[in-house]
């Protein structure tokens, strides 16, 4: 491996006392327990990967290092001094810096300024012209090419990240923390990240790599933990076990399940119903996300697409339920009634013609946790009329309860209390209802357990089959969407790079997912 | 089923804690109706009330006259008129708050309910005429009509011009109509321009105080050599102003007003749509917007109601028989809303924005107040010597209560947790 | 000429930093994200405090010193209870402003009561021109100083990010609670000084009520300026000449027909401070300028819950 | 059920719905009460009759005063606290007093009903716009005697009082014509209401009637501030008179002494102004400014009413015609600038007096060559000197004598003419003048007509030589 290149001997590492340890780490929110008995070592010069799926409570714990959170237990060591992080800025003294995969800087400053917030050698009362300086002979030194008088607004999301790693480099950090900071790169900026990580650990600094990407874990680390569930499941130097060892460790049971039900392949002709043309749409960063997509969805058809986060998917689905603006192009729906053009008429008019849609983030548009399940099921305009008949709004919640095996106190209980799988529960089990035509769907059953998870995507099926609703399922998760779609589009950089039928081999697809 | 872990570490000593140092953590909580809910409006009224009590007692008003005073402000039937009043506003005020949306404008809101009821019962349902002074006296007797200048020049009468029930009516369906529209300029701003409410409804408060003076100045000035001169309307048609109970200076139709607004403000909130989005709108309004409502008319929609609402508020002071008329504000600080667009404020919060405790509270401040002025003139009589202002025992007690109040909120919302 | 300048610029200039430095300090403020609604009330507490303090050490720097120290402690309460405290912005402003006023009347009264009835002299600033000069000259000063603070300077850069995102200037590196605590000090300072200055250079006397209203005045001037200490210079002289040549004004409108209402004169820094965000969100190069800051008012509390 | 937007108009349109149906279903339930109205009023009106006649002066009078302002406004609150005070003291034996400051107009029927609660049975309330709420509660409250200060409306048991100041005006307006330098002369004014422009008219008057003889064209520039009290606005009022305008006298209606401390400020840095305080004595606040001013002294009036209570002579039953209106004659009103520890006033600041003897004029009344200082002294004691004008001063119907100069009487064979009123009257024609409201319309008094208390009291023109600058409304 690379790494031993760089870091001649491993077993000096262990000998020393480590940059950072984790002791019987326990975090808790409101109905969900993030971390439990977490126990980490991380050595100078060593590059660690942490390794888990999607809420496996990898972001817990690096905020949790890094003061965003307070533990409820235990306790983190550094250098062997025991040390209680409060903020962020308690972390950064002690020489822990956090790379995150949304960028965290403020996009109103420029570059220099958002740097100087984190850089202690200047006072409080310094220019930010010195800082300028400063940071025009540092670029110099690592080879990074941003000007520090811009307005971060003005950067791309990779000139963004090269600013994060900028800042790690010039804090002399003990220990950098990169929360799948790399998911969202394209390959060749990878590598050119891949490079400063290693120019740091050359430094002497400690890295945590968190990521989901096993491939991505084995490339770079010296060392991976793998985490399930909040709970530490292994921890081993790369080389010792075989990815196939990891993804059990990652996956638990469910990787040992077959990878779809319901294996018949479907023949869906009938009519169109979800009509795509050329479509265009921006991204938060105002370059477009979505680069002329054309898609044709026939009733009763069930189309995944798939693809690495960040490639202009969500975007793609969040213009479809009109809650982002299409730019050029257009979309059509077929109903029953007829064909209505939807393009940029806005969520009404598309929900109202029986679309169902669950969002991206689902605390943030599809649910109020501040109120209760009744009411988060009621709000939906085609479930209660003006006057709201509470009797027959109770007896849906109870009645979706049963079926979908939710958990909760009663069908008033605050969605807040509800842990994230019985939260996406409600969700879905409304959005179902409401999709009389079509389904909308990012990420459908995340923080679903197994079960829950092939019971949801069963149902999402039969009733693509039983009353011809269409549906688009996005999912990160590529056994999602090989197990729901009936077609399988693939997204790469805002352009669909590849179609294929059900039952297309895996390997395929990720071929043409990562190219 | 889940078992609702409750954090139980909380008290005021835990508070103090949290304040002085970083070793507690405060999280969200689960708690949504429990003793707190009841418990901290009256406890910060309590504390509040004994910052206040100490602070007078410094300068020697005696602690017993004080609890005197402000538990007679609790037995006073005078106190029924403000509940009353502020029962109108702050029933509007939590509806939109319960939207988040923050209307900090009930006084410039009441102010254009008085000018518009204010205009309908002047100039529509009744209006002043000259008449030359030989037939006066032949009006005298004519059912409706009243003299409102008697001057042996140019008298003045007052013409009923319609069933005065009606005329109260349309007073009161105008005020709550100008309410609503200028409630509807701070929604505007916020929900299309993002212009945050809170500032932009309390500037519009100074700016509705000058249209009212400029309008009473110049565009409603009455007839008579008195209002003519002393810059204010005519009196209404004494047919036109709200009945008095007995022995008070509440009005029936003020109190009928608040009582059908709460019955009915309830029931929207409790068992329609439009309650129900509100809600969400204040704790989620991207969920709206995602399930096909637009979250930017429920602002409006917010703000709408509550305009509305201290729109007939503003009314029902105007059409007082103790005042019945527009006269020019002179100070900003003594406006003829009595500050109780400010006051409501107070209440909704006490009320923990629950449309069934604002009753209480409406009763409980309207009583704070009515002490304040009861300890005023007490205090006056009794010890000549103490320069308190009426400014002093009135603001006081309820900034305190308030801010003592906004802190214990916490307590409510989140637990407080002990950290190593 | 001249003589008009000098006395235009001298009759201007007592309640022009008034509202100015009120301004001023409300910038910053709020620039830190704190959203600032106890400054009506700050800023009658000051006035109040000002004649206590030149009615006992009889030193009008003296007085101005202590008070915009006093009302700077008041600065760092709010500071403290906003970003500590999970709790709404908009109820701590009011329920101080509630206190400011009562508080005000309570400790003043008294004292005015006092000076009238044993005839303490009240030395107060002489608007001798170079003591109202200097104060221009300093306000204008502290105006362009502070402008290079806010946007020159490392705590400039953090007082503002914490109001743009005190979420990402925390992990930053930024001490939240102590930028904010720094920026409130110093803005509730300068609030001390105008209110002050009400007192020592404007009015030179207190009476019940006493700068009740300006602190809203400077808000409103404060917003219509997007908040930017030199936009709030151009800002304040007018609405100044408009308060102090109001009748002027009106006497040559009159006299060319145009019979315009002393309350027009009055609203216009309240419609101003609504009307200019307005246009300024409709025409994009000065959105960037006028927008509040982005967290302006909400609650700091790192601790969500995600899915 | 489908369309969202047109729900979403519904739902509004609902809204508004439930509230008119509410209201309305309110009204329609009412439409059956006036029956019980009527019947509420009839028995009124019967008890009236019965319960009224026995009014016994009570053991111990309570006095309760309601005031706009706070009584620390050196003005107008101040000078009835001060009252309040002397009567208090005075009656002690049998009076008990308190007041509440600072109420805004509109909640005095509340803060009434306080008081009656209390057991206060002699109310007053000292602002007009407390008229309205004053009368509705002396209406509900037919047992207890209440009094208004400046207003009109009156019952049974509520009379009405006021003590005016315009002929102390027009012997100010003499001394600021004599001190004068530019000719142009200042006056703040609150509102420009009748009372007001009585007291700028009576001082432009008798500005102009000594600086016409000085050879300087008199003019008044006034600046309406529309507010009893605001200091600020006062002495901004105040600086643009003087900066702008060229101003160097000035006289006021503000409750606070911000315009004098202005002056006198003015004068430290070399600038003088003339300055007559209001009111009250405000002669500390600019000792080197003050020339003289208006003086108000309530308890001429509350011990007059306050004792004709205590003996019976006012009841709940006889106030409907009662109406003071108490001037110059009567003691209620004087002119001083200060009230010395010993309790005697300063009428005119020593400081001007030589200034004042230097100006020589003629006496308009008797054609004799007189200095301004014993003008001054002259034209007060005719104005003081009327003992048979306090008989009308008291009563609303008998004001119609007041403007009665002198009746002419057979005496033997011989007619003469009796006086009555004062020799002299400050609102006097020959004068001519134009209606604020109306700068068109014109007002002549023709020679020899003199104002009374009518044409005084709704006084809606000023004199030719009074510019109004500044208008608040």
């Amino acid at each position: 491996m690379t790494s031993e290149v760089f870091f001649p001997s491993n077993k000096s590492t262990q000998a020393q006392t480590p940059v950072v340890s984790v002791c019987g780490l326990w975090k808790s929110f409101p109905g969900v327990t993030a971390l439990r008995d977490v126990n980490l070592d991380v050595y100078a010069g060593e590059i660690h990967a942490i390794l888990g799926e999607n809420g496996a409570g990898k972001s817990t714990l690096v905020k949790t290092l890094y003061g965003v959170y307070v533990p409820d237990k235990g306790d983190i060591t550094i250098n062997g001094v025991k040390a209680v992080i409060t903020s962020p800025l308690d972390a950064m003294r002690r020489g822990l810096v956090l790379v995150s995969q949304v960028p965290q800087l403020i996009d109103t400053l420029t570059v220099a300024e958002n740097l100087a917030l984190s850089l202690r050698q200047f006072s409080l009362m310094s220019s930010v012209k010195s800082v300028e300086k400063f940071l025009l002979d540092k670029e110099e030194e690592y080879g990074i090419r941003i000007n520090p008088n811009t307005e971060v607004w003005k950067l791309s999301y990779t000139q963004k990240q090269l600013v994060e790693v900028l800042r790690a480099l010039l804090l002399n950090a003990t220990l950098v923390a990169f929360d799948e900071a790399t998911t969202l790169l394209p390959s060749s900026e990878k590598r050119k990240l891949y490079d400063f990580i290693r120019l740091f650990r050359l430094k002497g600094g400690a890295v945590l790599l968190i990521t989901h990407k096993i491939p991505e874990a084995m490339e770079i680390s010296d060392r991976v933990t793998v985490l399930r569930k909040g709970e530490v499941v292994g921890s081993f130097k790369v080389g010792e076990v075989s990815i196939d060892q990891i993804r059990l460790m990652m996956f638990g049971e469910r990787f040992t399940q077959p990878s779809s039900t319901g294996n018949s392949e479907r023949c869906v002709e009938g009519r169109e119903a979800i009509v795509i043309k050329d479509l265009w749409v921006r991204g938060d960063y105002g370059t477009y996300a979505v680069k002329g997509v054309s898609l044709t969805v026939h009733r009763g058809e069930i189309l995944g697409i798939a693809g690495v986060a960040g490639n202009g998917q969500l975007e793609l689905v969040q213009s479809l339920a009109g809650l982002r603006r299409v730019e050029k192009g257009n979309v059509i729906l077929h109903v029953k009634d007829g064909n209505v053009e939807v393009t940029n008429k806005g969520p009404a008019v598309i929900r109202d013609l029986g679309v169902g849609y669950i969002p991206d983030e689902p605390i943030k548009t599809g649910i109020s946790i501040d109120n209760t399940i009744e009411e988060n099921l009621a709000i939906h305009p085609k479930l209660s009329s003006f006057l709201i008949n509470w009797r027959a709004v109770k007896d849906l919640a109870s009645s979706l309860i049963s079926k979908y095996n939710v958990t909760t106190p009663s069908t008033t209980a605050r969605v807040k209390i509800l842990s994230g799988g019985n939260l996406m529960k409600i969700l879905i089990a409304r959005e179902l209802m409401v999709a009389k035509n079509v389904l909308l769907a990012y990420n459908p059953t995340r923080s679903l357990d197994e079960v829950s998870a092939h019971y949801v995507r069963r149902l999402i099926r039969d009733k693509a089959l039983n009353e011809g609703m269409s549906a688009v399922v996005v999912s990160e998760d590529l056994d999602e969407v090989m197990e729901v779609g009936d077609k399988i589009a693939v997204i790469n950089s805002g352009r669909l790079v590849g179609f294929f039928r059900r039952g297309v081999d895996r390997g395929e697809i990720e071929r043409v997912m990562v190219t | 089923m889940v078992v609702v872990k409750r954090v139980s570490a909380y008290t005021i000593c835990d508070l103090l804690r949290l304040l002085s140092g970083g070793k507690l953590a405060v999280r969200s909580s689960r708690a949504c109706f429990d003793l707190y809910y009841v418990g901290i409006p009256i406890l910060s009224i309590g504390i509040g009330l004994l910052i206040s009590a100490i602070i007078f007692y410094t300068v020697g008003v005696p602690l017993d006259l004080f609890i005197n005073e402000i538990g007679a402000g609790f037995q006073s039937y005078q106190t029924l008129r403000y509940s009353v009043l502020l029962l109108m506003l702050s029933v509007g005020l939590v509806m939109s708050f319960k939207a988040s949306v923050w209307n900090v404008g009930a006084e410039g809101q009441m102010i254009w309910g008085m000018l518009a009821g204010g205009f309908v019962g002047l100039f529509i349902a009744s209006c002043a005429i000259y008449v030359s002074p030989s037939e006066l006296s032949s009006y005298i007797s004519v059912p409706g009509v009243e003299v409102l200048d008697a001057s042996p020049v140019k008298p003045v009468i007052s013409v009923l011009r319609m069933n005065p029930l009606l005329g109260q009516l349309l007073m009161i369906l105008a005020a709550m109509l100008a309410g609503g529209l200028w409630a509807l300029i701070p929604a505007f701003l916020k929900a299309y321009v993002g212009i945050d409410e809170v500032a932009s409804t309390l500037i519009l408060n100074y700016v509705a105080y000058q249209v009212y003076n400029h309008l009473v100045a110049y565009v409603m000035r009455g007839l008579s050599v008195q209002a003519r001169q002393f810059l204010r309307t005519d009196r209404l048609n004494s047919a036109l102003l709200f009945e008095s109970l007995p022995g008070t200076t509440v009005t029936l139709q003020e109190v009928i007003l608040s009582l059908l607004f709460f019955v009915s403000m309830l029931t929207l909130y409790k068992y329609t749509s439009i309650g129900l989005r509100l809600r969400v709108a204040g704790s989620n309004p991207q969920l709206l917007r995602s399930v096909g409502i637009d979250e930017r008319k429920y602002v409006l929609m917010a703000m709408l109601l509550s305009g509305m609402l201290a729109g007939a508020a503003g009314v029902s002071i105007l059409a007082n028989p103790g005042i019945g008329k527009l006269e020019k504000i002179a100070n900003v600080v003594t406006p003829p809303t009595f500050n109780l667009g400010y006051t409501a404020i107070l209440v909704s919060w006490l009320s923990m924005l629950d449309l069934r405790l604002v009753p209480v509270y409406a009763y409980v401040v309207a009583s704070l107040f009515q002490g304040g002025g009861l300890l005023q003139s007490e205090v006056n009589a009794r010890f000549p010597g103490l320069s308190l202002t009426g400014a002093a025992l009135t603001y006081i007690p309820i900034g305190s209560i308030l801010l003592v109040y906004v802190v214990l909120r916490v307590l409510v919302d989140y637990s407080v947790r002990f950290r190593r | 000429m001249l003589d008009q300048v000098q006395g235009f610029v001298l009759s201007i200039t007592p309640i022009f930093t008034c509202l100015y430095l009120a301004s001023l300090g409300n910038s910053i403020v709020e620039k830190s994200g704190i959203l600032n609604l106890a400054i009506d009330g700050a800023y009658t507490l000051g006035t109040a405090m000002a004649f206590i303090a030149v009615a006992s050490v009889r030193n009008p720097t003296l007085a101005l010193i202590i008070t915009s120290f006093l009302i700077g402690l008041l600065g760092i309460l709010i500071a403290f209870l906003t970003t500590k405290l999970p709790i709404s912005h908009g109820a701590v402003g009011l329920s101080t402003q509630f206190v400011g006023y009562g508080l005000a009347s309570f400790l003043a009264y008294p004292v005015s009561i006092k000076v009238r009835n044993e005839g303490v002299p009240l030395n107060t600033y002489l608007p001798v021109t170079e003591v109202v000069l200097s104060y221009l000259i300093i306000s204008l000063l502290i105006g362009v100083i502070t402008h290079v603070l806010m946007y020159r300077s490392r705590l400039g850069v953090a007082i503002r990010a914490v109001g743009e995102n005190p979420a990402v200037a925390s992990s930053l590196g930024t001490n939240v609670l102590g930028v904010r605590v720094i920026a409130a000090f110093m803005g509730y300072i300068l609030i001390g000084v105008a209110s002050s200055l009400y007192i020592l250079l404007y009015t030179k006397n207190w009476q019940e009520g006493a700068g009740m209203g300006y602190g809203w005045i400077s808000f409103a001037i404060s917003i219509s300026a997007g908040r930017h200490p030199l936009v709030g210079m151009v800002t304040s002289l007018i609405f100044a000449s408009l308060i102090r040549y109001a009748y002027v004004l009106q006497d040559i409108l009159i006299s060319y027909g145009i019979n315009v209402s002393n309350y027009a004169v009055i609203a216009m820094p309240f419609i101003a401070a609504i009307i200019i965000p307005l246009t300024a969100s409709v025409i994009p190069q000065m959105r960037r300028r006028f927008t509040p800051p982005k967290h302006l008012g909400k609650i700091f509390f790192s601790e969500e819950r995600s899915v | 059920m489908t369309s969202t937007p047109k729900t979403n108009m519904l739902l509004v349109g609902l809204v508004i719905a439930i509230v008119v149906v509410g209201v309305l279903a309110f009204y329609l339930g009412s439409v059956i009460a006036p029956t019980q109205i009527v019947t509420q009023a009839t028995k009124t009106v019967v008890t009236t009759k019965t319960v009224i006649p026995t009014y016994t002066p009570p053991e111990k009078i309570k006095a309760g005063f309601i005031y706009v302002g706070p009584i620390g406004d050196f003005g107008w609150t101040y000078m009835h606290d001060l009252a309040r005070k002397v009567v208090a003291g005075l009656y002690r034996d049998w009076l008990e007093t308190t007041y509440i400051e600072s109420v805004p107009e509109g909640a005095e029927a509340d803060k009434l009903e306080d008081l009656v609660s209390r057991g206060y049975n002699v109310l007053f309330t000292t602002s007009f716009g407390f008229m309205e709420g004053t009368l509705a509660t002396a209406k509900k409250h037919p047992d207890i005697i209440f009094w208004h200060c400046s207003g009109y409306l009156r019952n049974d048991n509520m009379g009405t009082y006021f003590a005016d100041l315009y002929q102390v005006y027009y012997l100010n307006g003499l001394a600021a014509g004599a001190l004068t330098k530019t000719g142009k002369v200042g006056y703040v004014a609150a509102f420009l209401i009748p009372e007001v422009v009585r007291h700028l008219s009576a001082f432009a008057v008798g500005a102009r009637e000594v600086a016409e003889q000085r050879g300087l064209n008199l003019t008044l520039y006034v600046i309406e501030i529309g507010a009893w009290y605001d200091p600020t606005k006062a002495r901004s009022a105040a600086e643009t008179l003087v900066n702008q305008y060229g101003v160097d006298a000035l006289a006021f209606t503000e409750d606070s002494t911000a315009i004098v401390e202005y002056a006198q400020e003015q004068y430290s840095l070399g600038k003088e102004i003339y300055v007559f305080s209001h009111y009250s004595p405000m002669y500390t606040s600019g000792p080197d400014v003050v020339v003289s001013g208006q003086l108000v002294r309530w308890e001429v009036i509350y011990a007059d009413i306050l004792g004709k209570i205590k003996a019976g002579v006012y009841t709940t039953t006889n106030l409907k015609n009662v109406d003071y209106w108490y001037l110059l004659n009567t003691g209620a009103v004087d002119m001083a600038a200060h009230i010395y520890p010993n309790g005697s006033l300063m009428y005119i600041n020593p400081r001007f007096s030589n200034a004042l003897k230097s100006v020589m004029v003629t006496d308009k009344t008797s054609g004799q060559r007189i200095n301004v200082y014993d003008l001054i002294w002259h034209r007060y004691e005719q104005m003081k000197n009327a003992p048979m004008l306090i008989a009308f001063q008291q009563l609303a119907s008998s004001h119609v004598y007041e403007n009665v100069s002198s009746v002419a009487i057979m005496i033997g064979e011989t007619s003469i003419s009796y006086p009555i009123a004062p020799v002299f009257e400050p609102f006097t024609g020959p004068l001519s003048g134009y209606k604020i409201d109306d700068p068109s319309q014109k007002v002549v008094v023709s020679p020899g007509a003199r104002l009374g208390h009518d044409d005084l009291w709704s006084m809606d023109w000023v004199p030719d030589y009074v510019r109004i600058i500044g208008r608040a409304s």
